[in-house]
């Protein structure tokens, strides 16, 4: 992990909402792993904390995230240009690569809104004998970033895009028409979200990774700030930032 | 030029620690900061069992500020000495215990068991606890029981011994009083502040427990008139803290009074925080022909012919 | 939509006021303001002779605050009697005369003064000053004093008597309990928390004043605090005050149970804040079906689970 | 006046480190006086209070400012690009028109640094059968704006450029080798600086009107926070921002 200055490449509109910020860096490009997100200082002085953000792709010594403006901080982020810099923290966090092994055929990538961020990096590094399904569920079609991704199954809320609905929805009815083997569904978004998807995958049995969301003071486990309480075990609580995202979700109460 | 400080035979490197509960146990970030450059790392609060800390949502952003109830989430102090102090000792690190406790016989029995500890150097005392035989009340708002930790705490150590004190309480100045008639070494001032944030589309509050401790840039008008009214009462040093994120801020801590600083809510924005001060306070000095950053403390110049009574807000 | 907020049958248009010392008399920003879109204005604090306030610098900004020790630079009251109350009864607005004073006969002749005048709706006393009697110590911090200033200026008026609580406290709630006990119609929360700054190249304060109030978005954590703390203590109104400066602002002081608020600092930065603030909550309520204001007044959703003695910060 | 949302028409480089904003504005460019400022928010949120600046130029309908970057404010500032908005409020304080009269023949401009920013404006509405001499100081070259003013003499600390000097040396030697009848002055500049001229100009019986400088929370009269001392008169204050901020400098303390 390293805190670095970088320099904006580019940024530009995914969509009409979400944006996609490019900088360089040889560092986090050759070190960085799918599900792990960078911790980035938006601003010399406002707002005080970083914003954490999921690696959205890796691609020779550049580095990208996705964001919509819905706050200060990416407020703020979507007004720098190139050749601006950066004061980002990582990589943070684990990966789902540590959650990839033989005792399945298809992964279910679900995708709520924003939450899309780390699958196309993940994509990339899938093990190319297994199966994918991508599963992304917006509010509208703007929400909807398909970059980088394979075999995509869209749902909005207002049918403005592909399966009008919830993105579970969309999982029941295509796991229903198709035979996908042995799941294992991997998944990221909106709480709400990620509750009822997991407790989906309970009931067909299928192992279910989320990763989490949550507020976060330093992202690298100094602050204790991002507790999420813990299923049975030892401790009553792990955090979020450093012993996760990536938690199964059978787990941890979500 | 002279940096390091001395405190009952404690020496520190420089002047500049990082604050509880915003380093975790020093062995947090070795990648990213090089802890022996520090003046000494304070130690997250122990208490006597390991503590599981608050429900979440522990933590939430202000105004150039943050609120925190993390509620001391800790290891223990059992496990801090056989699991996190072995790695420490071998840091070149000035290690101050940070302790808190629900009674008074729990301090006592905390610092009993660290005070043989060859890689502790001292102890700092986190009277912001909620004191479990007065239904929760904090130990740090009753003179007398902040005075009563000190007296028994003293006894029990030759070691540095560091009242760390609350302040939301009328006159912070009777505390530190307190706190060196009964023989502490030093107090540091302050812990955060009391404070809450709701969020409106939920009417919830925005952290678990309703309310919490602000800290950050936000309270640093608030620590150095603390510190001073504190330096203005009491010979023994008073360490600085509170929104410290620059040397300057640092610099003003030092000509209001202030002994030593410690870095808190800086480190989760930069970790790195306390390095760049002990940097910029060293050059401001050499800048400035002090050859011992001693002569800065407490060189406020302030206007005689402005009395108390003459200056209403 | 039921906007308007009655307190001792006085009706005021809205919950929305401007706070003392931020608004001038009412009358340095017509081309700017229509005050008469406000739910009050509070007017400087008035003594009974004029003051200077001061000497510069007076003010310096802080991290989302800026602190300040005008030292309650006002006309008098007389002037304000003959002077600017003739334009502000014009004016359509509730006015709550502010009064400040360094001893308990003071606040009871400007008070009586005040109370004949038909204009002048309401008092707000500020008990942030320096008793000359005991040598400048601040009245607000003297639970005895604040009991004594509001029982002696209930005697003297019918109007509705507002106290205004110093955040400089331990128990916040102590005072507001002396000021219901005594009879006041309602309390105001908070008025500036002490703070300082200094300028590291000249090593003087930034106020001449060497301490002084501080405000703004940085104290809203703290106020919301003391506001949540005062209404769970006291059955009369509370008036919540620090660092507004949106109507989600308000709103978060009306679900922790402020019955009322004032707008200080924001106006420096935006006049207008107090008629955006009116608008924003209006349609708030409108939004979430409410068709009263009162309906989200200590509307807060705590977790009971947690208690006291487990909430350690 | 008013509160505004203004655009930025444009942002320019005057010298090396100072810089010309300029924006559109109907209403402050028909009632704006010289010597009036007016009170810029730079940020959203950061910093917090609005920053005064005086009117540099006025040309039809554009108002501009000058400015150069020494802390918070100023950093935000310069980082504004075309077609950004701004929350401008004035026009504020008073204009040096109040104090011209018949009773001098020639006026002294004297600018120390960033204190020149009200003299071009001035200079255009100045009664053209008076004699304009404009006295620029600066630490170096890179601070020394000629834009918009008549007869120049220039002095710098370190000579890069005209005089080596302070100001004061060089409005003293031209005062010594010319006859410029009975002289005005009109200055603005760096506090220690003002106090020096205001000195000199006593002592050659010269009437001396200044512009000054403090911290200010409002601008408008509201916060009382930018007092001045009085000499002699019944109040011991004056507020800079709505009694000034041009003073006869023998009527305050300097
Ligand atoms: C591990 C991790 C990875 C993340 N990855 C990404 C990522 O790849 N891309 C990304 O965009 N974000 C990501 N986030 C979230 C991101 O860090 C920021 O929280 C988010 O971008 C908003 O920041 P902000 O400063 O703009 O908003 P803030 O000013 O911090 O405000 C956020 C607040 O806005 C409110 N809010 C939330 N959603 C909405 C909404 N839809 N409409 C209105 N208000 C709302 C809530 O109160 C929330 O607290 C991630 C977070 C974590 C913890
Ligand atoms: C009526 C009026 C008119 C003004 N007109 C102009 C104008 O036309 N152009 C203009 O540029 N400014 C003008 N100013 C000053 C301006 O308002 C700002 O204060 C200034 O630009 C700095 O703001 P800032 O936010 O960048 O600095 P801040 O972050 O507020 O810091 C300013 C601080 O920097 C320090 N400082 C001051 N000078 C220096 C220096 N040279 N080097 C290092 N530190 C320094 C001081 O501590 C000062 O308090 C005017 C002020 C007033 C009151
Ligand atoms: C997340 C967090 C956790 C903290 N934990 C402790 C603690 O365990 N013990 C303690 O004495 N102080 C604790 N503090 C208080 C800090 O040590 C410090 O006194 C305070 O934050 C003010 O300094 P700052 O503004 O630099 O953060 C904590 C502060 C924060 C923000
Ligand atoms: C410049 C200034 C002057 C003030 N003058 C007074 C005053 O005369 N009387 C008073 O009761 N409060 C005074 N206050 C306190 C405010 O009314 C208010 O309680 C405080 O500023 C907190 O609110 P805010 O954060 O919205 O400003 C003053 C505050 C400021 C910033
Ligand atoms: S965000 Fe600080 S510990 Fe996880
Ligand atoms: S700056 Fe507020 S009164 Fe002058």
């Amino acid at each position: 992990m390293k805190q670095e200055i970088v320099q904006i490449h580019s940024l530009e509109y995914l969509t009409n909402e979400i944006l996609e910020l490019t900088f360089i860096s040889d560092y986090l490009s050759s070190v960085a792993k799918p599900g792990q997100f960078i911790n980035i200082r938006v601003g010399d002085n406002f707002p005080l904390l970083r914003r954490p953000f999921s690696i959205f792709n890796v691609e020779g010594n550049k580095i990208s995230i996705v964001f919509n403006v819905i706050g200060t901080g990416t407020k703020v982020l979507a007004r720098k240009r190139k050749g601006d810099t950066l004061d980002v923290l990582g990589p943070c966090g684990n990966s789902f690569l540590l959650f990839i092994d033989d005792s399945f055929d298809t992964a279910f990538f679900v995708g709520g809104g924003i939450g899309v961020a780390p699958f196309p990096f993940l994509t990339k590094h899938f093990p190319s004998h297994k199966k994918i399904v991508t599963y992304l569920g917006g509010r509208h079609k703007k929400l909807i970033v398909t970059k980088g991704l394979k075999n995509i199954k869209i749902s909005t809320d207002d049918g403005s895009d592909g399966f009008q609905g919830t993105v579970l929805d969309l999982i029941k009815k295509d796991f229903q028409e198709n035979d996908y083997g042995k799941i294992r569904f991997f998944i990221c978004g909106p709480t709400r979200m990620m509750k009822a998807v997991a407790n989906y995958a309970n009931t067909i049995n299928a192992d279910c990774y989320a990763s989490l969301e949550c507020d976060m003071a330093c992202g690298i486990g100094l602050c204790q700030g991002c507790n999420i309480e813990v299923i049975g075990g030892e401790r009553k609580y792990k955090l979020v930032c450093k012993e996760g995202t990536i938690f199964e979700t059978k787990t941890v109460w979500l | 030029m002279k940096e390091s400080f001395n405190l009952r035979n404690v020496e520190f490197k420089n002047r500049i620690l990082v604050a509880s509960g915003t380093f975790g146990y020093g062995d947090e970030v070795p990648d990213l900061v090089d802890i022996a450059k520090l003046g000494g790392i304070v130690t997250k609060s122990l208490s006597m069992k390991p503590r599981d800390g608050n429900p979440s949502p522990r933590i939430t952003e202000t105004s150039s500020g943050m609120l925190n109830s993390i509620g001391l989430a800790n290891i223990g102090v059992h496990k801090f000495i056989n699991e996190k102090l072995p790695t420490l000792k071998k840091s070149n690190s000035t290690i101050i215990a940070n302790i808190a406790a629900s009674s008074v016989e729990e301090y006592c029995s905390v610092l009993e068991l660290l005070d043989g500890q060859e890689g502790v150097h001292g102890f700092e005392i986190n009277v912001s606890c909620p004191n479990v035989k007065e239904g929760g009340l904090s130990f740090g708002t009753d003179v007398k029981l902040v005075s009563l930790i000190t007296k028994e705490l003293r006894k029990r150590t030759q070691k540095p011994l560091i009242i760390k004190l609350t302040p939301n309480v009328t006159h912070i100045s009777d505390f530190a009083r307190a706190c060196e008639t009964e023989g502490a070494d030093a107090v540091s001032v302050i812990n955060t502040v009391i404070g809450m944030s709701v969020n409106i589309n939920t009417r919830k509050p925005k952290i678990a427990t309703t309310t919490g401790g602000l800290s950050g840039p936000a309270i640093k008008p608030i620590a150095l008139a603390k510190v001073y009214e504190t330096c203005n009462a009491i010979k023994i040093p008073v360490i600085g803290i509170g929104g410290i994120t620059s040397w300057e801020d640092a610099v003003e801590f030092f000509i209001v009074g202030a002994s030593m600083v410690q870095i808190g809510t800086a480190n989760f924005i930069n970790p790195a925080t306390g390095i760049s001060v002990v940097e910029g306070v060293k050059q401001y000095c050499e800048k400035n022909g002090f050859d011992d950053v001693e002569q800065i403390i407490k060189s406020l110049q302030t206007d005689k012919t402005i009395s108390i009574v003459d200056s209403w807000l």
